[in-house]
């Protein structure tokens, strides 16, 4: 059991629970939360790949500096949208059921 | 001479270490907010203190020896500056200092 | 025997907190307990003999990410929404968060799937937990080793930093794209024009003249930090994207105190400093296209003049982009008085 | 072909990406010309690398100079260059359309709700940021460069859902930005196992080093499960109808066309080049059913709908059924390059009906001021033209002869009848009938003939003309149907295929 | 040396854990955020020390970053996220 193998079991488990999480929570802070853990959990198991070999490998270590800045402007994007649904609605939760929206559809 | 150096710099790390400790165990006995931030502030200045002056004596180059300085005053800097701005905000926030009853 | 201790602490304390973070009872707990996860994630990248990843975990993480939620938790429960607007069924999860209110502050929102939605849900991802930690424990060993190819070539690259070299040379096209995304963050989020909604108010306007020293007092030193990391990125661990997240922290930290008025100085000035690192690089790219064949082939001579030369305007985007991100309101189009706005971009 | 040669493959992603900086820089008033140039420009430079894939075969471009494993190759085969014509065809005409829904709505700015942001200078960068992702993901040959594209295709997908900032659009919005996301994060962690496994990230190189293992199987899920959520495939589409119906139509028509096409062409992809075939027969089986499945759900969901854009939305999860029965019937035998090219055909064609519906019932609940499909009546005589391409539209997902539709499925049903699976040709030709029960819950009280007066409020004409130039467009699919077969043979997967004489 | 270095860096990080507990246990949102910020000093010190023991001079660096930008998250909390319920803010 390398150290290495520690850090890739837990990038499955943070998956796993983030998938879940993402899944059960209605709140929409949660499930933006869960999403960025989970793409964490998988730089995680890609920097333990990179570490496998005596020789680091610097690709996967790219591969994660562009999956970071990638989440970082996903996530943004998200809470703003999020910001704006709960000005618009007054609550941070998606509808259960889509809005079967009857009021006048103004094509927008 | 490199043992006394040696032997110099773990113990003040060990020290450093034992501040941490302080300012863990204060942070978890302390009653309310203001504690706290004694025990959270003992940890920063002190215990890091200790730490870094360890590390400063088996440091390579002057170079890095001066940047882990940096480090420690950067910390001491926006440690006590976010202590002062909580403070400001759980007094203005209502949560009463403790009294001892 | 030490550092497998370290690491097993660490790797088992990810999850658990992940958990934790998805289930505390409240907001403020999970944004401050994914904080925390965040510094944990940084220390494994720092295990995992992954520098590059720590410093932009550490810029990123600590300095934005954070701070974005907890600017939006704070927009989302500061302000009493009125319940004119609301349509019956929220009203009613309102009630039910307004009744099971804690202490003050304390938003409770434990609304989730019913039970037997959840049961259901845990047989198939548990499946896939295990096949997944199967097929990682049960990894073999590569039939290419990417490791050797790209220190082989890593003189041809013009850096001697393994990952700059990928970033920048081996791999461009996908930091070329990877600028793309950042760059349409924040057009989709302008158009949200999140302009009418108000930023969190300041809650103290008292405690802030500590605050203002602090950042008058960090400014410089960011900005050098900032430098260094990108200087440094062709030699050892930097470059563009860690140098651009300090920066763009200072940014936050900028607008946060106040010393830069949100929105920033409105018009094209902003525009042109968030699309210069975009336009600079696909310009680059396709200039010497024409002259070496293929999009993104620097010329063996200037290599590494053309990487310096992209990386410097990368930061200045990068900067600007992740502070826009975080104050979230587009510049206002009809504001004519032209704000002070000594934001880095302008400088650096 | 010399130095500019084997450089147009790169025009379709680098034009519409300098164009998107520039239309954030200048503005609302020209960022509409900016974009009918990129789309001449990108249907001129689809045509050149159509053109050249017909002659010389497939073209391997790499990036920035470095050969495969180490670089970033992209590969033009048949298959890309037919999707790359695919969203050209969609896309100009969305554009073309778009010019006009924009600019007829300033002049009545009165009863748009205040129009604060500039959204058609949003729209038109969104929308450059997703053609470029679209063009760089039927290009690409790079595991890792596929997310970065996926990731750019999904947020702006997203941007274009919540530009129309009512509640609904933006609760559907924001389910469509998690389900994006969700799909990204799973298809981002396949890739990572494969490299896990495999040591490459180059499509090819992994197709050679491709073998069942644990890491591989869990690769194939995960990255199935993501591309199955982000096409909307039967048990996954719950964000569909609300996504579909809630954006304004231009965003509707390129979400329903093309941004579906793209995940369904990147697990076809895959599925053939890199797990030559699923890793074995049983996964087929199982898209197949959800396919087919799909099929017969989505039509029959999509007869009760009572509002106009929600019935195309639910036609769609009904369409998409189509695209996936390919997975149970493509196999190495000798009907596979049929099952696989009517899939592929199919997606062609369903995308250009579709997008053409949506932009011509965007026109109609423009000018009649709601989507109510009780009160259509006589719409038709308000508005022949947009009626008569949602028509043709409707003709296409009928799959009655003379159009793109029908060459689709005539490949699926003659590979499922000699594959032996003929369950499946019925649930094909049934499907065709339930499409005609919905196209015409639509038709019947458009078409009847009732004194109607003018129209509340006509849209120009930008807009009918548009919708149904696109939908006329799906018969020339079907004269087509030889040379575009052709092209599609180009390295195909199924190399063992016969010149036999399909129509 | 290098062995007792990252003994302590185990230390220091068990510190860490033993400190989530007040962030679970912390009655108000102030608590749990000075916590936060003592982790971030925490993860400072874990860092040099990593630094010398592991001979990676880099995490010298991510801990100057990470001392740079500890407080960018308190500072937000306090200005953007805690609000008292009715204290509207004053306009600043």
């Amino acid at each position: 059991m390398s150290p290495v193998t520690f850090y890739l079991l837990s990038s499955v488990g943070i998956f796993v629970v983030c998938l879940y999480g993402l899944i059960v929570h209605a709140h929409l802070i949660r499930k933006i939360l869960a999403l960025n853990m989970m793409g964490s959990a998988v730089f995680l198991l890609l920097t333990g790949v990179a570490r496998r070999g005596e020789l680091t490998d610097p690709v996967p270590h790219a591969m994660v500096l562009t999956g970071i800045v990638v989440a970082v402007s996903a996530t943004a994007f998200a809470l703003a949208v999020a910001r704006r649904l709960y000005e618009e609605c007054g609550r941070a939760y998606l509808p259960e059921e889509d809005p079967e929206d009857l009021s006048e559809e103004r094509e927008g | 001479m490199a043992s006394v150096l040696g032997w110099a710099s773990a113990a003040l790390v060990l020290v450093g270490a034992f501040f941490f400790l302080a300012g863990t165990v204060g942070l978890l006995r302390f009653p309310d907010v203001y504690n706290r931030l004694h025990a959270l502030t003992k940890a920063d200045n002190v215990g890091l203190g200790f730490v870094v002056l360890g590390l400063i004596l088996q440091a390579g180059s002057l170079l890095s020896a001066f940047k882990i300085l940096l480090i420690w005053l950067l910390v001491l800097a926006s440690g006590a500056t976010a202590a002062h701005l909580v403070a400001t905000a759980a007094l203005r926030g209502g949560i009463k200092p403790w009294k001892h009853r | 025997m030490l550092s497998l201790f370290f690491d097993a602490v660490l790797a088992l304390a990810l999850p658990l907190l992940a958990w934790r973070v998805l289930t505390t009872r409240d907001l403020y707990r999970a944004v401050i307990l994914f904080i925390a996860f965040g510094l944990l994630v940084a220390l494994s990248w720092a295990r995992l003999d992954a520098p590059d990843i720590a410093l932009a975990e550490a810029a990123i993480g600590a300095g934005l990410t954070g701070a974005l939620f907890l600017n939006t938790v704070g927009g989302l429960v500061g302000r009493k929404r009125s319940p004119s607007r609301e349509s019956d069924e929220s009203r009613e999860v309102a009630e039910r968060r307004e009744a099971i209110q804690s202490s003050p502050g304390e938003p409770v929102d434990e609304v989730m799937r019913p039970w037997w939605v959840r049961l259901a849900l845990t047989v198939p991802i548990l499946a896939l937990g295990l096949a997944l930690g199967w097929a990682v424990v049960s990894f073999p060993e590569p039939a290419i080793d990417l490791a050797q190819q790209a220190s082989d070539n890593l003189e041809a690259s013009g850096v001697d930093h393994g990952v700059t070299a990928v970033l920048l040379n081996f791999r461009s096209y996908d930091t070329l794209l990877e600028i793309g995304v950042l760059l349409l963050a924040v057009v989709a989020v302008w158009s949200l024009d999140l302009g009418r909604v108000r930023g969190g108010q300041a809650a103290l306007s008292k405690g802030l003249p500590v605050l203002h020293g602090l950042v008058r007092l960090l400014t410089p030193i960011m900005i050098i930090v900032g430098g260094y990391l990108l200087w440094a990125g062709a030699k050892q661990p930097g470059g563009a994207f860690q140098a651009g997240a300090v920066l763009g922290a200072l940014g936050v930290l900028l607008v946060l105190s106040g010393l830069v008025r949100p929105p920033l100085s409105d018009g094209s000035g902003l525009r042109i400093g968030l699309a210069v690192g975009f336009a600079v690089f696909l310009g680059i790219g396709t200039a010497v296209m024409l002259a070496t064949g293929e999009l993104l082939n620097y010329p063996p001579a200037s290599t590494y003049g053309l990487i310096i030369i992209i990386e410097l305007f990368l930061t200045v985007s990068i900067a600007l982009t992740l502070a826009a991100l975080f104050v979230t309101a587009p510049p206002r189009k009809e504001q004519g008085s032209k704000e002070h706005s000594e934001e880095k971009g302008e400088e650096s | 072909m010399g130095l500019i040669g084997s450089n147009w493959l790169v025009v379709p992603i680098v034009l519409p990406l300098a164009t998107a900086t520039l239309a954030m820089l200048v503005g609302r008033r020209s960022a509409p010309y900016l974009g009918l140039l990129t789309a001449s420009g990108i249907l001129l430079s689809v045509a050149a690398i159509g053109l050249t894939v017909l002659e010389e075969g497939t073209i391997r471009y790499q990036l920035g100079g470095w050969e495969a494993p180490l670089g970033i190759n992209l590969y033009a085969d048949g298959l890309a260059v037919f999707m790359l014509l695919m969203t050209a065809i969609v896309g100009a005409a969305v554009s073309a359309y778009a010019v006009g829904y924009f600019t007829s709505r300033q002049d009545e700015s009165g009863r748009v709700a205040g129009d604060s942001g500039d959204r058609s200078g949003s729209f038109w960068v969104l929308w450059m940021f997703l053609w470029a992702s679209l063009n760089g993901l039927f290009l690409s040959a790079d595991a890792f460069n596929l997310y970065v594209t996926l990731e750019i295709m999904g947020l702006s997908a997203a941007g274009l859902v919540t530009l129309e900032r009512r509640q609904s659009a933006l609760s559907s919005g924001m389910r469509y930005l998690f389900v994006t996301l969700l799909g990204s994060l799973a298809y981002l962690m396949g890739v990572a196992l494969l490299y896990g496994a495999l040591g490459a990230l180059d499509l090819a190189t992994l197709g050679e080093l491709m073998y069942p293992g644990a890491a591989t199987w869990s690769a194939l899920a995960l990255i199935t499960l993501g591309m199955a959520l982000k096409t909307g495939l039967f048990p996954l589409h719950f964000w569909m109808p609300a996504a579909y119906s809630n954006a304004i139509s231009p965003a509707s028509a390129l979400l329903a066309g093309l941004v579906g096409k793209a995940s369904f062409y990147l697990l076809l992809r895959l599925w053939f080049d890199v797990f030559d075939g699923g890793l074995g027969p049983g996964p087929g089986q199982v898209l197949g059913l959800l396919g087919a499945a799909a099929i017969v759900w989505g039509a029959v969901m999509a007869v009760r709908q009572r509002r106009l854009k929600r019935l195309l939305a639910y036609s769609s999860v009904s369409q998409i059924g189509y695209l996936f029965v390919l997975f149970s019937l493509a196999t190495t035998a000798s009907w596979g390059f049929d099952a696989w090219s009517g899939g592929v055909y199919h997606a062609f064609s369903h995308a250009c009906a579709k997008a053409a519906m949506f932009m011509s019932a965007g026109a109609i609940v423009r000018s009649v001021g709601h989507d109510d499909l009780d009160r259509m009546q006589g719409v038709g005589q308000q508005m022949p033209l947009a009626v008569a391409g949602f028509a043709l539209g409707g003709v296409t997902l009928m799959g009655l002869p003379p159009t793109g539709g029908f060459t689709a499925k005539w490949l699926l049903v003659s590979a499922s009848l000699e594959s032996g699976q003929w369950w499946i040709a019925v649930v094909l030709l049934a499907g065709g009938v339930l499409a005609a029960l919905y196209v015409l819950r639509f038709l019947n009280p458009a078409l009847i003939q009732v004194k109607v007066g003018p129209v509340a409020r006509p849209a120009t004409q930008n807009l009918e003309v548009t919708a149904f130039v696109l939908a006329f467009g799906s018969f020339f699919l079907a004269l087509l149907s030889a040379p575009l077969l052709a092209l599609l043979r180009i390295g195909t997967p199924f190399a063992s295929v016969l010149l036999v004489g399909t129509p | 040396m290098p062995e007792l270095y990252l003994g302590v860096a185990t230390f220091l990080l068990l510190n860490i854990m033993v400190g989530l507990i007040r962030i679970l246990r912390g009655p108000t949102p102030p608590d749990r955020m000075l916590t936060a910020q003592l982790f971030g000093t925490t993860g400072v010190a874990i860092l040099l020390l990593l630094a010398s023991a592991l001979s990676l001079p880099a995490l010298t660096d991510v801990a100057l970053v990470l001392a740079l930008l500890g407080a960018v998250a308190t500072v937000a909390f306090v200005l953007r996220a805690w609000h008292k319920p009715d204290l509207d803010g004053e306009e600043e």
